[in-house]
């Protein structure tokens, strides 16, 4: 999803240029609390790693492959300042040192996966941690499936961006349809590995994990005498108890797949509304046939249906938060055997 | 153990490029850039002229072509896309080889090539003169707020500890009989991400705990003194400069 | 200082994984003693001394109860830096010391941060990688040495710093012979309050007076190093043993 | 196995930031025999071992030249998977060593390669952790270990492979003194050839009958380690000491 250099027009990087340093400031400020307590070193690891999973390109069928984007695991690890954060320096590392994303495109890329993928990620996940089992081993799914959703909503924005200021002219629906299609395979990816990091940090180390650290269990200590304490565990800065999360990340994530749509209807193409499941299949089918042979961001192949990219991108969060919440189900019940 | 992340992408030669502060290359480098998106895309001389100017610099830094072109691959993705816009965008069609294809499809498949590419090259420049390290104190010299480059600083230390305990991995499990080939090692590495994160993590801990128990109290130290002179910003400038004058000149003549 | 370097009063601590290291650990080190703590593998001796300076433990914000105080200062968040500076810690695994892209900068971050500067902290720097015989290897980094000579960068770094009170969790591990007893006698020749961890008993008697024998979690015996190791039944109940045809009595101590 | 278990010969490397490591080693260890690998620190010791099984060198892309043969075996890039499961590697550092999420994983991991399954594995995990004196940690991450714990797991990691030849890159080093006896005991009941670097020189006589003294990467000396650790000025040329009050002559070695 990296944004070259002169890929979308000025205003539009300007403007996200703008969102991007508003985002980051606030973030500076916001985030000295969390890192006065854990200190860089865990950020500058959680940055790392999301390098690296940047850097993991793997295979989505069809001879393929995606990457991933990691801000939702960020903002789970860290908490969501210090995640935009993290992301950020991500990408400049990427634009300045691999020549990843271009550096007028900077603002537009911190936007893209910096930002939204870590409101998108954290919401969820709070909204989720509400919903699931008061214990440290809930953050596991309410993650995951924050990780999910964080992917193709980024998708949809950069869709929706495209809209304002794609220099050149496509059918956005079409646009939107494959990168959604396509980014809903990813974030399947996403989910695996934020699920997998997640789960051994959980069990080793949870007082690392921000987001679960309100739910710890107290520690049992024996003392010289053979006295038996209970005492709190190590908390450093723990989140605040959200209780609107839920109403707003859902809020959020259909705001996003909203405005897009207002921009895709707006676009002459993009106005056939096809069968909404019908319209789903045909975008995965597209994004996984169509780009075979090309790496990434494919556009789905010409003279297909014509299908509302809105529809389509409102469509694919809706299903993707329902797989999500199933596997929350299934994963909350089998930790529940677990620990049992 | 062997190829350390610690070096980053530096090419290590001596030249001028590479001896210019870093602080120096990076405003070159976004100068640079920003000329060059703000050209409008039908001044194709412009762009060759860019063009030029790169060339001229990657055989200044002394920087093996070959090197160069592997590490342009990063752009792949958009040339990908780039070459299917003129089938998939709209408006006036125009015949090409028999093909018919979206005039402001090709115009803008040229517009994305041209500007990523000279963008790509151009960061290239500066990933293979510069040390990490060199890249940081330049990046602190331009006052990038200090939470940034401390966060920046331990990602640049952590790339190597995780590319290394990556590696290391890989040869303490093929020291012990492993043969899952290239898809056992990724089925592996999903199945220890785990456990290297928690490893990668509580080594990230334990050192931040050792630079307290030497005094850090959030900001690095400043240990190296790297000013750059105004002969050294001149000399580094002089591109970008020139790219502003080409981009100025692409605007007032046109074509 | 006003009171002993180092006091540690029933001192108990779990790890974060909910596992306790520590059962109540009691001990003091008065100024200018040199003391060895011993004990078997896993016993809690790197727990012990990572307390010594807040990196573990309650002021930290762990899972732990006890009061330590460091040159008759409680160790309480406030006093935190202060100690810091006081107390210089070598790690067991210098791959958590080391983080410096470079020798000479790894060497150069502690007096650094006490506000060091130019030709005072150069000198510093050289004074102290020449100590433990790395002053060639300044310029490279330290992940490219052999894991001996890292060990003698991370003895090199708080050795730099000058505390006040040194603690050294097996510095002689992994070093050649020559520079094991190069380092001895740079120890023994420094002026401060010592608290060192080895499996090397011998070692142990040649620095130290005074030893502490710690097991499970609790200190087992304290006393003259030359006692507790002339006492066979001691050593051998915590898996201590006398390398083979080393008498402690035959060898002349640092008691003189 | 036909011929020697292990032979190296015109050993050169070189490390990917430049520095020559290796200047032409030459040595071969017949099967069965027990050989000491002696030197002072840097002086290129784990650069040779970690040849042996392919992890640096020319097999796997390095820079350097040299042939090495592992029972007659070229190491080619064709028998890497085979002389891998041959040489068994224990790691200077155990983290290097230690990758998977719990001890019991960690030392399954290599048998499992091997095609055990089931009891069979169990028995032979549980065998491997019991020798160590681990059995009761089995279910704990490695990274939560003390740091002489984990080099005992790592060791339990390569005998549960059973190999031909075992290669030790300081296997005693911060273990506590009975550990340390423990693990002697265990090699020299082992049927295999042993190559084992160490600074513990009375530990290496009590072991090998043999030793190699290696120097600025070349090999200085080959002989009787006994003879060897008689040589004072042999010693001191290369920063190798004996302990204080130990005569190599007066104990008893492994050639009976
Ligand atoms: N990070 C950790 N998390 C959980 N448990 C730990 C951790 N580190 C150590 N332990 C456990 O705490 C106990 C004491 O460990 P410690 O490292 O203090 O031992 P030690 O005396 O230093 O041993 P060694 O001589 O092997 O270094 C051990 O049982 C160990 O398994
Ligand atoms: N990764 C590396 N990159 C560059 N140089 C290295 C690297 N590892 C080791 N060296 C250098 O190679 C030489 C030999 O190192 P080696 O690790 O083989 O020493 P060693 O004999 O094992 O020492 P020790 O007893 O301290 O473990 C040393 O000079 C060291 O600085
Ligand atoms: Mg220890
Ligand atoms: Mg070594």
């Amino acid at each position: 999803m990296h944004v070259p250099d002169g890929f979308f027009d000025a205003p539009t990087s300007i403007a996200t240029g703008l969102i991007a340093a508003g985002a980051v400031g606030v973030s500076l400020q916001r985030a000295n609390r969390e890192l006065r307590e854990t200190g860089p070193a865990l950020a500058g690891l959680t940055a790392a790693f999301v390098f690296a999973v940047q850097m993991v390109n793997f295979p989505v069928g069809a001879g393929t492959s995606g990457h991933l984007l990691g801000g939702a695991l960020a903002a789970a690890l860290v908490g969501p300042w210090t995640a935009v954060l993290v992301m950020s320096t991500v990408l400049l590392v990427q634009g300045l040192l691999f020549a990843d994303g271009g550096l007028t495109a900077l603002g537009t890329n911190i936007t893209l996966m910096g930002v939204i993928t870590v409101i998108v990620g954290y919401f969820v996940t709070r909204a989720l941690l509400q919903a699931l089992p008061k214990r440290v081993g809930s953050v596991v799914p309410a993650t995951t499936i924050g990780a999910l959703v964080s992917v193709p909503v980024a998708a949809l924005a950069f869709t929706g961006l495209y809209a304002v200021g794609g220099a050149v002219e496509i059918p956005i629906g079409k646009l939107a349809t494959a990168m959604v299609g396509w980014h809903i395979l990813v974030g399947l990816g996403e989910a695996v590995i934020t699920a997998a990091v997640l789960s051994a940090v959980v069990a080793t180390r949870p007082d690392l994990v921000y987001a679960a650290r309100h739910l710890q269990k107290d520690l049992v200590l024996v003392d010289a005498d053979g006295n038996t304490s209970t005492v709190a565990p190590d908390r450093p800065i723990a989140p605040k108890p959200a209780g609107r999360s839920l109403g707003v990340g859902v809020a959020f994530t259909f705001l996003i797949a909203g405005v897009i749509s207002l921009f895709a209807s707006a676009h002459p193409d993009g106005l056939e509304f096809v069968g909404a499941k019908l319209g789903f299949e045909s975008a995965a089918k597209d994004s996984a046939v169509a780009s075979s042979p090309l790496a990434d961001y494919g556009v789905s192949g010409i003279g297909n249906t014509q299908v509302s990219g809105a529809l389509a991108g409102i469509i694919g969060v809706l299903v993707t938060i329902a797989v999500g919440l199933a596997i929350a189900k299934l994963a909350s019940i089998r930790s529940a055997a677990r620990t049992e | 153990m062997t190829a350390s992340a610690g070096d980053g992408l530096l090419v290590a030669v001596d030249s001028r490029i590479h001896r210019l502060p870093a602080q120096v290359k990076i405003v070159a480098l976004f100068l640079f850039v920003l000329a060059v998106v703000a050209t409008p895309a039908a001044v194709v001389w412009a762009f060759a002229l860019y063009a030029v100017l790169l060339v001229g610099c990657v055989v200044l830094a002394k920087l093996p072509p070959a090197t160069v072109m592997r590490r342009m691959a990063v752009e792949t993705p958009f040339i990908v896309f780039a070459l299917l816009l003129p089938f998939v965008a709209t408006g006036p069609q125009i015949e090409v080889l028999g093909l018919s294809v979206s005039e402001s499809g090709v115009f803008g498949a040229w517009n994305v090539l041209a500007k990523g590419t000279l963008g790509v090259v151009a960061a290239i420049v500066l990933s293979a003169t510069t040390a990490p390290r060199e890249l940081l104190a330049g990046l602190e010299r331009l006052r990038l707020p200090s939470t940034l480059i401390a966060i920046l600083s331990f990602m640049v230390r952590y790339l190597s500890v995780v590319s290394d305990d990556l590696h290391r991995m890989r040869i303490a499990r093929e020291s012990r009989g492993y043969t899952g080939g290239r898809a056992g090692h990724l089925k592996a590495v999903a199945a220890g991400v785990g456990a290297l994160f928690v490893r990668s993590f509580e080594r990230g801990e334990r050192v931040h705990l050792a630079m307290q128990a030497r005094g850090y109290t959030g900001r690095m130290p400043q240990l190296t003194h790297s000013g750059a002179t105004r002969n050294q910003w001149l000399e580094g400038l002089a591109i970008s400069l020139t790219a502003f004058a080409i981009a100025v000149a692409a605007r007032v003549v046109g074509l | 200082m006003s009171g002993p370097s180092i006091q540690v009063e029933r001192l108990v601590f779990a790890y974060p994984d909910g596992r306790q290291a520590l059962f109540g650990v009691d001990f003091t080190v008065e100024p200018g003693e040199r003391v060895a703590l011993l004990g078997p593998n896993g016993a809690g001796k790197t727990t012990v001394v990572l307390h010594l300076n807040g990196i573990l433990g309650s002021v930290t914000g762990g899972t732990g109860s006890g009061r330590i105080r460091i040159g008759g200062t409680d160790l309480h968040r406030e006093h935190l830096a202060e100690i810091r500076r006081k107390v210089g810690l070598v790690f067991q695994d210098p791959d958590d010391q080391l983080f410096m892209p470079t020798v000479r900068d790894d060497v150069a971050f502690g007096p650094a941060n006490l506000g060091l500067r130019g030709s005072e902290l150069d000198d510093r720097v050289f004074e102290a990688l020449s100590e433990v015989g790395m002053q060639d290897h300044a310029d490279i980094a330290p992940h490219h040495l052999s894991f001996g000579q890292r060990r003698r960068v991370a003895v090199a770094t708080v050795l730099a710093m000058r505390p006040e009170v040194l603690v050294l969790d097996e510095p002689s591990s992994n070093l050649d012979p020559a520079s094991r007893r190069e380092l001895a006698d740079i120890l023994s020749g420094l002026d401060v309050t010592l608290l060192m961890i080895t499996h090397d008993l011998p070692y142990a008697l040649q620095l130290c007076e005074r030893s502490l024998l710690i097991d499970d979690g609790r200190i087992v015996a304290d006393g003259k190093t030359r006692d507790l190791l002339a006492d066979p039944d001691l050593l051998s109940a915590h898996r201590l043993e006398l390398p083979y045809g080393f008498d402690p009595l035959s060898v002349s101590g640092p008691e003189r």
